[in-house]
């Protein structure tokens, strides 16, 4: 037993936090932000040059290899730094769907992506299905593809859709370009400064080699590409609770008021505490899905969805907290504190929410 | 002891909903309202005008002043129907704090001036409280008044000063002297906004919203004849003022109207923990609206009601919070869309319900509640300090 | 709209505070609980000739005919001190049930409870019905009564019981006296220092006369002596409650650490404000629920299981506060505080628990 | 980095497994702990006694004091497993508590004298910390020890102290200099119980159990060479005591038989707002677990665990408080039942299940959890100027 991380992934760590330092402090981000596009091109650039882009990919891929542990790495680092770029849609949902599946055409797809040049997204879900990505009323008739699916992430700025369909009673997944004809895509922000986008088929015509996987292959896919996605956003979580904690504490020793700190209030310091506490417990769930996850265990959804489960309420509680702590500099757009309670919000409701997982780990 | 209203209230009642209900309440902006679009400064003004020629606009005012005269149980039943009519919040500032403070510390030249403008809507007030630096330790601003001749000159600035950009004038706790313990320097003062020097900036809050803004003041220039009372008095009329912030506090109409439109929502969801939710807020409002009648009653039984007022504050805030973070669970994962800074008419198209547009900005939009007026905090420890003497 | 108490009720509580003050302070009421009797039957004689046995009776019956608004001041005076004494199990659950029904020989009866002369439990539950008292394995065929009751309040003190039976598929009432032949009591102390028992009916013989009320009548009476129980013993916990706050503020002005009364400490502040706001809200529950019993509403079952949901709740967690801040001495015996701790969890297992109510007051 | 244990924790896993089922552990002691019944004063010799000849009395002990010198992780998996098997709690006072301040303080004919008696639990010890006016704020005793020739002279009063009606040693902290700051004036004295001037009273706790008492000091001989270390070090030794007393705080193997018992019965309930709350315990449990084995990390490779183990505390006895606060909803009306002084075999025909009489009473028990070793509210003083370095 050993819950150290390695040298590598302590290096890894500390390459991501200089970048985001260096290059991605809050006030570049705000101007990514209030940019007209959805993220920063030259961002991903740089991220495809660190070779982020190609982690988790076989490295028989092209990849290098790494599991989730180095994953929930970067995606703790990004929560704390609030990284729009668009990781989870391109690499983690789609990038790694293709990489475990044996679609013909996957290795350009992935080098393509390792290199930064093309994205793309995955349309799972649909509305009112209450987070059943299995259930899908999109349909695949003679190669003819009918359907409309919502929140796809970054699905206004990628080069190629994977589609989740019905196709002779069974669940497949076909890619296919983003400006084939009948495709029409209404995109729009979301609360954490990311885009998504409503997507309707009306008609479109699939190549017969669009088709990645069918049936059980399609839904393991699916099942692990989520699993593996929630796993992300969850880490992405926990940095944003060390965030939401350190911070405060840094705010509260510095804001005084009748005199002193107002970190020298017991009430806020012990408020402080639980900030800390939940912190470290939410790591530790981290700590076992990741590990459950790179062993491919069978419990591996099992404790994905107790780490869901848990951030979905204590991540949004210490958010709220953080925000409560600052006062009025809490609730101001110019203070990173903010944005921590709309990305916490924003990862209970991706994926399913705290009580679905809870569900999801007792079933 | 009897919890029903008498003939008489519940005749006041139906007056208030009919006036609500039948074109009283300006159309344009209930159609808004209950869309949940965020009304424009226009609106606010149909709406506070629309009152005032109902003759409501003083609705806690003494009749000496051309209030309503109305009594404790009158004003709350006339807060819950604007509430369960999912009217938008009276604007406070005139009416219910300076016009108080003018009409008891003022002078007659003072009350002439300003109390008709507001009871009429014709001045759009706003509030000179907060500094940087001082939040919940008012006491400690820093905002300088110095006399020179007939004017002061004012420098400084505030913060979080709510509609300050549709502000016509703002009233100040500035600081005239330095020498004494810090409450005892401040005075009051009424600013016209448009005097040369003040610069309004926005601050842009969590939901995308323009609601407060600073307010910078650089050598303005305000007539002596707008000092409120004595120089260096002015703590003494902030406190005053506070008491009579009060009103409305709990919001339980707003919250009742809120809980009841999530219940339809969620009555289609099958989200067996989303209802228990639900109905364990329900019993808290239950809760939350019989005390409020009990100080009512204690109110107009002769007691003065005193810190357990601050009881409303906290759970009336918790309340509005809880429900709003209620909605986005309903909203599941469609609460991620963004509704824009005006409403859910900026993303006219939403995927998901339209309930689902507004939930996720609500939600922030409310975390200001247990903020402001006192922090919850600060309440807690007026509980534990005057109520329960610790 | 008038929610003060007039001057009658308050008269009323002085009397009933200077009772408990001068005749069951906790010494008196330690006495009483160790002795080898389930209650004090001196201080029941006293109860009488206050006249408080014959409160809830109507006066043609020969009570006082106060309402609920009496009966809750009354037990929440109840709460406070801790009273041991069957004042639910013969007063509330018994006799009312037999004021407000039809039964020829109730008079009798009722003058016998208001004179401190007779005992009566009402045996409703069995077990594993999971409060559904109407719901009953206990048969009545041919005047013969076989079956076992549970959790008999004050059975084991009691001259009658009144039971409930299946009668010809109806829910009927019978009554009988605790020593007829067939009828076995096994009785037993409640954690709250009161006494229950399990009682068996083996081939008892019933009298004629001895039948209350059949099916609908059954019913309603039964719901009705429940629900006012049910806001008796909720009346009991808003008393506890209070009196948890206020000695705890007591305990903590008192108790010198680090040179300074705990009670200068923010977060036990904070925490006691907690439990003052919470008892305050309970009370507003109360306001609500014993004026609707009074005016006999058709909510009146809704808010008496707000009201029981609320105190479940929160009761349970204002006494672990209360405990918790009394530190060592909050879990001795020996002072009062871990007393209210044991009456609301007892309270809250009684008719039904938070969740129970929570359920009913949503249905 | 890697969750699993190592092939050699693993046999040492299934050593201690083997131990506790298959004879090791007293059967006599395991029939009455698997019912729930408290276990008598031999029944604690026996098991302890039985631990001692296995050889794993001196479980925390560094080999060369005759103790097993187990890993780290090695103890974690003894005291997971004894937890699991429903094992008393290990009796901390002697081996783990005064046992290493005798071996790190002690002089050598302290250690030769106390040592062997320990490891082969021939004598039971208590300890003589609090006061009834030092609770939290320890170095504020007042129990006086006045040097007399060769004997102190102890007078005053401890209270809190566990089982003290079986011990036949106490370590006391005492008061020997009045004159500098508090800390500075205590000595750590060892007192043998039956030396005339003791008297035990019993504190009664809320669940009707004796396992605490107050133990009074009216001019009791204690010889001087029964002082450990110097006169007046010893806060210095107490805090060194404390920095031990963290094995096994997290009860985590406990409360993992705890919930499965209560997974059991309820499995049986059709209540789903009872499953939804075992469910977050069992995350949070895991997250408990997990937190102890980061800890466990980062001390095999070196680290010094701080404050952080305080997390341990707070988050084990909620734990423990929760767990058998829904064993309590479970069983439902006839967890009113009083199980009496000795578990339920008082009560020996409960009306309502097995595992009802028992619910309460425990619930009733975990109480000090949260009180005792620095309560709760103490841990989050400490986490929060330790940790985060308000």
């Amino acid at each position: 037993m050993n819950l150290n991380y390695s040298e590598e992934q302590v290096m890894l760590r500390e390459q991501i936090q200089k970048f985001c330092e260096s290059e991605y402090d809050f006030y570049t981000r705000e101007k990514i932000v209030k940019s007209s596009d959805d993220f920063d091109s030259n961002v991903w650039k740089l991220f495809a040059e660190q070779g982020w882009l190609s982690m988790p990919f076989s490295e028989e891929n092209g990849g290098l290899g790494f599991g989730a542990v180095e994953l929930a790495v970067l995606f703790e680092e990004f929560g704390k730094a609030l990284v729009i770029e668009p990781y989870l849609a391109t690499v983690v949902l789609s990038g790694t769907l293709l990489d475990k599946s044996n679609y013909s055409k996957k290795n350009d797809l992935i080098e393509k992506i390792c290199s930064g040049d093309m994205h793309i997204s995955l349309a799972y879900a649909e509305a009112n299905k209450n987070y059943d990505y299995l259930n899908s009323d999109t349909t695949l008739d003679n190669n003819i593809l009918n359907g409309t699916k919502t929140l796809v992430l970054n699905g206004g700025n990628s080069d190629k859709v994977i589609v989740t369909c019905i196709k002779d009673k069974k669940l497949t997944l076909v890619i296919i370009d983003s400006n084939t004809k009948g495709v029409s895509i209404n995109s729009f922000k979301t609360i954490d400064d990311q885009s998504c986008a409503e997507i309707s088929f009306e008609n479109v015509e699939i190549d017969n080699d669009a088709i990645i996987a069918c049936d059980l292959e399609a839904i393991e896919l699916i099942n692990e590409s989520i699993n593996l996605a929630t796993l992300c956003v969850s880490a992405e979580a926990v940095g944003c609770m060390e965030s939401c904690y350190l911070k405060t504490v840094e705010y509260t020793k510095g804001r005084e008021q009748f005199g002193q700190p107002i970190s020298n209030f017991q009430v806020l310091q012990h408020r402080m505490v639980d900030m800390f506490v939940e912190s470290e417990l939410a790591k530790s769930l981290l700590f076992k899905a990741m590990l459950e996850v790179d062993s491919n265990s069978e419990d591996k959804y099992k404790h994905v969805s107790a780490l869901k489960s848990q951030i979905g309420r204590s991540g949004k509680l210490s958010a709220q907290d953080a925000v409560q702590l600052h006062g009025g500099m809490g609730v101001s757009e110019e203070m990173m504190i903010g944005h921590y309670l709309k990305k916490m919000v924003s990862i209970d409701a991706l994926f399913g929410n705290s009580d679905y997982h809870l569900k999801k780990f007792a079933s | 002891m009897d919890i029903n209203f008498t003939k008489e209230d519940i005749a006041f009642r139906d007056e208030v909903r009919d006036w609500l209900n039948n074109g009283g309440y300006p159309k344009h902006v209930k159609e808004k309202t209950d869309k949940g679009i965020t009304i424009s400064k226009q609106d606010q003004i149909d709406f506070h005008k629309a009152l005032a020629e109902k003759g409501w606009m003083g609705y806690n005012w003494p009749k000496e002043h051309g209030g309503t005269g109305w009594s404790a149980t009158q004003l709350y039943i006339f807060n819950k129907e604007f509430g369960l009519a999912g009217c938008p919040p009276l604007l406070a500032f005139g009416v219910s704090m300076v016009a108080p403070v003018i009409w008891t510390f003022g002078n007659d030249e003072q009350k002439a001036k300003y109390l008709p403008d507001i009871l009429n809507f014709n001045t759009w007030w706003c509030q000179g409280y907060s500094e940087p630096g001082s939040g919940s330790d008012l006491a400690s601003l820093k905002t300088k008044a110095v006399l020179e001749n007939d004017h002061y000159i004012v420098n400084g600035s505030k913060t979080w000063t709510t509609l300050a950009q549709h502000a016509d004038w703002i009233f100040c706790l500035v600081r005239t002297d330095n020498s004494g313990i810090k409450q005892e320097g401040i005075s009051f003062l009424l600013i016209d906004m448009n005097t040369p020097g003040i610069e309004v900036k926005p601050i842009i809050t969590i939901d995308g919203e323009h609601e407060v803004n600073s307010v910078f003041f650089t050598d303005v220039k305000v007539p002596v004849e707008n000092l409120i009372g004595e120089e260096g008095k002015g703590w003494t009329y902030a406190k005053f003022l506070l008491a009579h912030e009060r009103f409305g506090i709990a919001s339980v109409g707003a919250s009742m109207r809120q809980l009841n439109k999530l219940k339809k929502i969620v009555s289609e969801l099958d989200n067996p923990e989303l209802d228990k939710k639900i109905h364990e807020l329900e019993v808290s409002l239950s809760a939350l609206e019989i005390t409020e009648l009990r100080l009512l009653s204690a109110l107009e039984n002769g007691g003065h009601p005193g810190a357990e007022s601050s009881i409303l504050k906290i759970k009336g805030t918790e309340m509005q919070q809880n429900i709003s973070q209620l909605y986005v669970e309903a909203a599941g994962e469609y609460a991620i869309m963004y509704p824009g800074p005006h409403g859910y008419l900026s993303n006219d198209k939403p995927a998901g319900p339209d309930y689902a547009a507004n939930s996720l900005s609500a939600f922030l939009n409310l975390r200001k509640t247990s903020i402001y007026g006192g922090s919850n905090e600060i309440q807690k420890n007026i509980i534990s300090k005057f109520v329960l003497g610790v």
